[in-house]
């Protein structure tokens, strides 16, 4: 009991807590960043090379994704880009009310199959 | 066959009738001997006795038991749905957490297994996966199997405004403790900052459960419907929270920096990053390995390409189920008695500054490493607003004001990278407060 | 490779020759010194101790065990799923069910945590659900999510033959109670009546479960398993219970009339239906909250429009998953000891005399409802027998029955608001069962 | 214990629940249909009154919904009505063996990914 | 706004700057009254408490409490997700159990409710599935729902290869008992040579649990970890495992051998299969009810034609949320301080044996069935391997081998029923086991 | 106690069980194997035999159902087991880096019913 430090000084502790905690999320964010721009290519490179020392039955698997891969510049990405604005700025159309009751023999059938069964047919 | 009915019919008349010809006396006199005290109630009328009845069943009805607190917390349940339905404001969320207010708040007389705070009653059952933290993981798989992370692979120093974000976090976690909640209370208020549902109900559910013996053998309070319910509503407030922010911190000029597109990723890469990602986030912080674990598990299965099944399931079925689950419980814990406290309203208050703080870090701290960055590698610092997580929120709020500024700088695909950033960053950041205050 | 594979074989083939050549005495005699009483065990060949290995053997098998109670209930079984294959009477539920029947009449030695009732096995662990009443209130969301609620708003006040037809509840509960069924299982049994699986089963499990305690400190009988099979089975036959009934007590003049169609009715109030439907009926019968608030929040989930994903896996994956566990766990709750006793029997009796009471309470009370309308707004008394519920089975009955009469009649949609309306009728029964009874 | 009523009396109190019972189901779901009747209409009028002081930007949204709502006649009920009665009639067909098996190919992988992944592309 | 804005600033800076100011010393004076050993606390600095903090932090990370174990582990779990991609073995399987691995040996301080195997973790409540034996029979439900059992049907013969593999499991059995496992930990490694992951789980948690007290006052060691590892690991190499096997054992001539294509089955024949199967091998083997009554249960839904609702989530979304559980689990209980002991590598060795002595057993039977059989009812002994299960990872690879031998001998379609046989008989194996040894 | 066998002679017991397992292994499978082999063909001929004597109404259906049987004959059986077989040696594609990108816009949405709203539409 005297050893511990109490509540009494929960706002220092706080306070080292935030301290240590920003810290701590920094850290190791930056350490997920080092090792994704140093790291992972370090990475790939060596199973690059340890696997041209090996067979080369699967070269023409790997050329097909580097070529696709290739083929994805920027240009692409920013025409995806415009792409994504455009999608996002389409409406919702409101449900069409005849579609919905139309629809109604489906969703009609809390305990029988026979409308159940059909729901996969259609 | 029509015999049948008759016969029938005539029993089950005869069963309605007897009352009214007094016929069911018989069967109270060969019972009823040497039982004299129930003497009075066989002089009472059928029919007073039902009026009885029905007096007795008043009093297990709503309208004999409602109160204002039940009242108001409906109307708060049905601006909920109001919310989701008219300014589709996180509908997925808003609408079920709206309607299991409402069903939360339906006035009863406790004994009869029906509230959720009731041990042995349906929502009981259903909120233990809220209570034991089971649901918020389950979440974060499917969110894993949905979400790409290409955009910060391709440019991982944005991971850092996922970090500053955090500051939220943590500012909110000191103003609870000037506010006077214990310290594993300020924890579970502060990460309310985080803007990340699952996030916040997991730590709650942790950290201020009602269950908890402090060191000064107080209990810690349950705080885990007013933390969802603060977070989930800043959530979907977003697109009106943070535009004035970055109005006011970002300068015009600043607004219309155009960032050059993300390079392209390679599948390998998509399918490093959760194992490495898996294994560096959960080294430096344990505690938060149930929500990171799930949310690169749920990654992987989506870039491995050979489980695609397994990811498709993960991100439509079995995230809808939880989140039907999860929505209704959490809105049916904000039971009147228990939910209306000034505590709530502090909460509210802290969310509400939690959301402001880290956004500004956010913003903040995209400014300072554009003082770091040259040429064409400078970032536009509205996309610092993205770290909050909100994902895919305030992304698009970023994307949007980027439009206000200049009609032709797309922010979104960039916007992405530190939202997602801030997701994990959120999750490290439970993890930090959890190992510390548990 | 050829090499590590001969040794292997040459391994293995030695452990099965060992016996053989009495290899293994060694290994006996190093561990056998001090044991004097196993000597006579030695002196039995290997072959006769085979033998009683499957004497001990068959004293576990289901041959060895098997009563003819197994027999009748795996019979049983078997007639469930060809009535369901056969005939197409609710094959979701006759055939789970049926090969329920089945697994739970596997006869079996107690001990090995195999059956149902054992606690601890697998079976048990499922039916959880069913005995605390998880999935009743799961399988309403479903419905919710799946049912539309059109009919019903367009014309209200057919609301009231939903009323009606509780007249069969109400009267089999006292039924019951001549019957000599203490007031809690009375009004389980009597809820057969209101013609709805997940309500009976949820209402069984709160007050015939044989767990609970009267006043006169008697436990009250574990009834779920007859119940929930008398009411499904029932609830399978209605198009044979109900079309005689409703030729003996509706004229065929009436059969004819025809409806004006219902009004187009808007999205808005299809929106605001499942609020204020919830609201008002767990208001006045707040024990039925667990299944009119998913009912109504799954109605919601349906008609917000912003939710669509939600509701679809509420009303497929969702209900499919507890389906396929509640009727499989029912089914294996009609373990013979347990099953066959004179009260079942009774039950099932007592559960064709309600569906018969509910389907004329229906249709008497929309004959009287016709005294009191003009013109064009009469009311075909036949959708008087949809209140039963058993959705929607019985409002297509009274559609076939309708056509018979007068092939343009087209009654469908008609029948269906008193049809689900008879859901909402049996849940505020439930629930007043429950609040008098528990 | 003296004040319970005690079972000898069930089915005096059966009676008592059945009135009360059957009274409470009927009044509860006439509540429904009188707010239905009345209740309903004049929140949407209501809501409507309050829109109408307010922006008009969300008329176009609002006025798409009346359309189709308005083309939702009773005719068409009607119509439908007929539809949904021949659709009821419909018989199922048997499951053709043959596909049944040709089918298998994708059904027979318990454990097996290689064809659970092409389960999904097919 | 703005001004809002500015002061929610203003406040929040103040708050950051506090402890730097010194400010913060007011609210502790009026704390520290009468509390005087925290005296030596103010006198550190800031800076060094903090540091403290960090030092105390550190010591929960992982880098703090990682061990060689560990180490290991996460390298395995890495393997297999690398296997599960690179080579296509049972992907669905190996990666989310190498996702497990890793999760499991994240180094953490216990207390923390991290674990798998401390109470109250999520991971701890997910794995309650794993250690009650509830996922496998409802992998089993979903697998009756995707298999045919028509092969077996037209020649139910081949119904004996499936029984011949279980040698496999008999052999391992006595293989553990020779290395000094108990009689009940033996059997639950016998069953790797079932090669049928789900039956191994469901076998393992019911006979070496750690929990289960034996005889003798010992407790079971908890080998569902290893059992599970091993069982899945060979059935993703039976592609490598089984081709030399089969050819060191078949002759050039004999793997020549075609077989006349299977008759045609009726649709009766399908519905009628899984009620008799069910009714046969449960009566044969009670045990084996959770796994052989949810397998025939799921294939009558398949085959009733009137289910296929029930049956398509079965086989799908109910059986994927069950297998990503299943594999996140059982690979996270693969903890180092419990999973790296002398008994998991004999577990390995042993169920290396088994699979060996288990295709062995097929082929050698297959080659004593042609000594009764004539003419073209001679079967190609190849598809004796496919009894060992692992469906249908085993018929592909007779189907495989025998194209090398006549690119125009289709076994497919042969080899699928002993492959189904195989799944059935290692069920009733498991029965058997448990029934003997529980 | 005394009684009990001990597991000191574990071993011989593990005999006795591997003995009496496969024993019942192979009669278990062996009484399946003779039960469709004699059981099913009797039950179904007596069913047959029991429909004849009935309602005639139904044979259309059951004749349905037969003729596709016959249709299935050994030849089509090989036919499939081949396409089978081609199926089986199919390589799967890398999936393309593009695709994954170009659907982003659907996956990007943890949250927000937005993008989960128009998830089903595509
Ligand atoms: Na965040
Ligand atoms: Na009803
Ligand atoms: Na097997």
């Amino acid at each position: 009991m005297i050893n511990l430090p109490l509540q009494i000084d929960t706002i220092s502790e706080g306070y080292i807590i935030l301290a240590t905690g920003l810290f701590i999320v920094f850290s190791s964010l930056i350490l997920l960043t080092v090792f994704f721009k140093l790291g992972v290519p370090a990475l790939l490179n060596a199973y690059k090379a340890l696997k041209s020392l090996g067979k080369k039955e699967e070269k023409k698997e790997t050329s097909v994704v580097i070529k696709s891969e290739k083929d994805f510049t920027g240009e692409t990405a920013a025409a995806i880009a415009t792409a994504l604005h455009m999608y996002f700025n389409e409406q919702h159309d409101n449900e069409n009310a005849i579609l919905t009751i139309k629809q109604a023999r489906k969703l009609y059938s809390p305990w029988s199959s026979k409308i159940y069964g059909t729901h996969q047919k259609l | 066959m029509k015999k049948v009915l008759i016969i029938f019919g005539v029993l089950s008349l005869l069963i309605f009738i007897r009352p009214v010809l007094g016929l069911n006396t018989t069967t109270k006199d060969t019972n009823s001997q040497g039982i004299e005290q129930l003497e009075n109630v066989e002089n009472e009328s059928f029919v007073s006795e039902a009026f009885e009845g029905i007096k007795q069943f008043y009093n297990y009805t709503g309208f004999a038991n409602v109160t204002g607190g039940h009242l108001v917390m409906i109307i708060i349940g049905i601006v909920f749905i109001y919310l989701g339905i008219k300014f589709d404001y996180e509908p997925l969320l808003l609408i079920p957490i709206g309607a299991g207010v409402i069903i939360g708040n339906i006035p009863f007389v406790t004994g009869n297994m029906t509230g959720i705070y009731e041990s042995g009653s349906v929502l009981n059952f259903l909120y233990f996966g809220v209570v034991k933290g089971i649901y918020p993981p389950l979440i974060f798989l499917g969110i894993g199997a949905m979400t790409d992370f290409s955009s910060l692979i391709a440019n991982p120093k944005l991971m850092l405004l996922g970090a500053a974000a955090q500051i939220g976090v943590f500012a909110t976690f000191m103003g609870a403790l000037y506010l006077g909640f214990k310290l594993p209370e300020a924890g579970a208020i502060g990460i309310i900052g985080g803007a990340d549902g699952p996030t916040a109900i997991f730590l709650s559910s942790k950290l201020a459960n009602g269950v908890n013996i402090l060191a000064d053998g107080t209990t810690v309070k349950n705080l885990i419907g007013p933390i969802a319910i603060a977070a989930y509503s800043y959530m979907a407030l977003v697109p009106v929270i943070q535009p004035p922010i970055m109005r006011l911190l970002i300068s015009k000029k600043d607004r219309k920096i155009r960032m050059k597109p993300p390079r392209a990723v390679s599948q390998k890469e998509k399918m490093i990053f959760p194992v490495a990602a898996l294994i560096l986030t959960t080294f430096i912080s344990p505690s938060a390995l149930p929500l990171l674990g799930m949310l690169f598990f749920g990654n992987l299965l989506k870039e491995s390409g050979r489980t695609e099944r397994l990811a498709d399931t993960a991100r439509t079925k079995m995230i809808d189920i939880v989140t039907i689950l999860l929505g209704v419980t959490v809105g049916a814990s904000t039971q009147a008695d228990i939910f209306i406290t000034s505590d709530s309203l502090l909460i509210f208050g802290l969310g509400a500054l939690s959301f402001v703080i880290a956004t500004m870090g956010g913003l903040f701290f995209a400014k300072l490493m554009n003082l770091f960055l040259k040429g064409d590698n400078k970032i536009n610092p509205l996309i610092g607003a993205a770290g909050v997580s909100a994902v895919p929120d305030s992304a698009r709020v970023v994307h949007a004001e980027a439009l206000k500024s200049d009609p032709h700088n797309y922010l979104l695909m960039h916007a992405m990278a530190p939202n997602v950033a801030g997701v994990i960053g959120s999750a490290i950041a439970a993890g930090i407060l959890l190992s510390f205050l548990s």
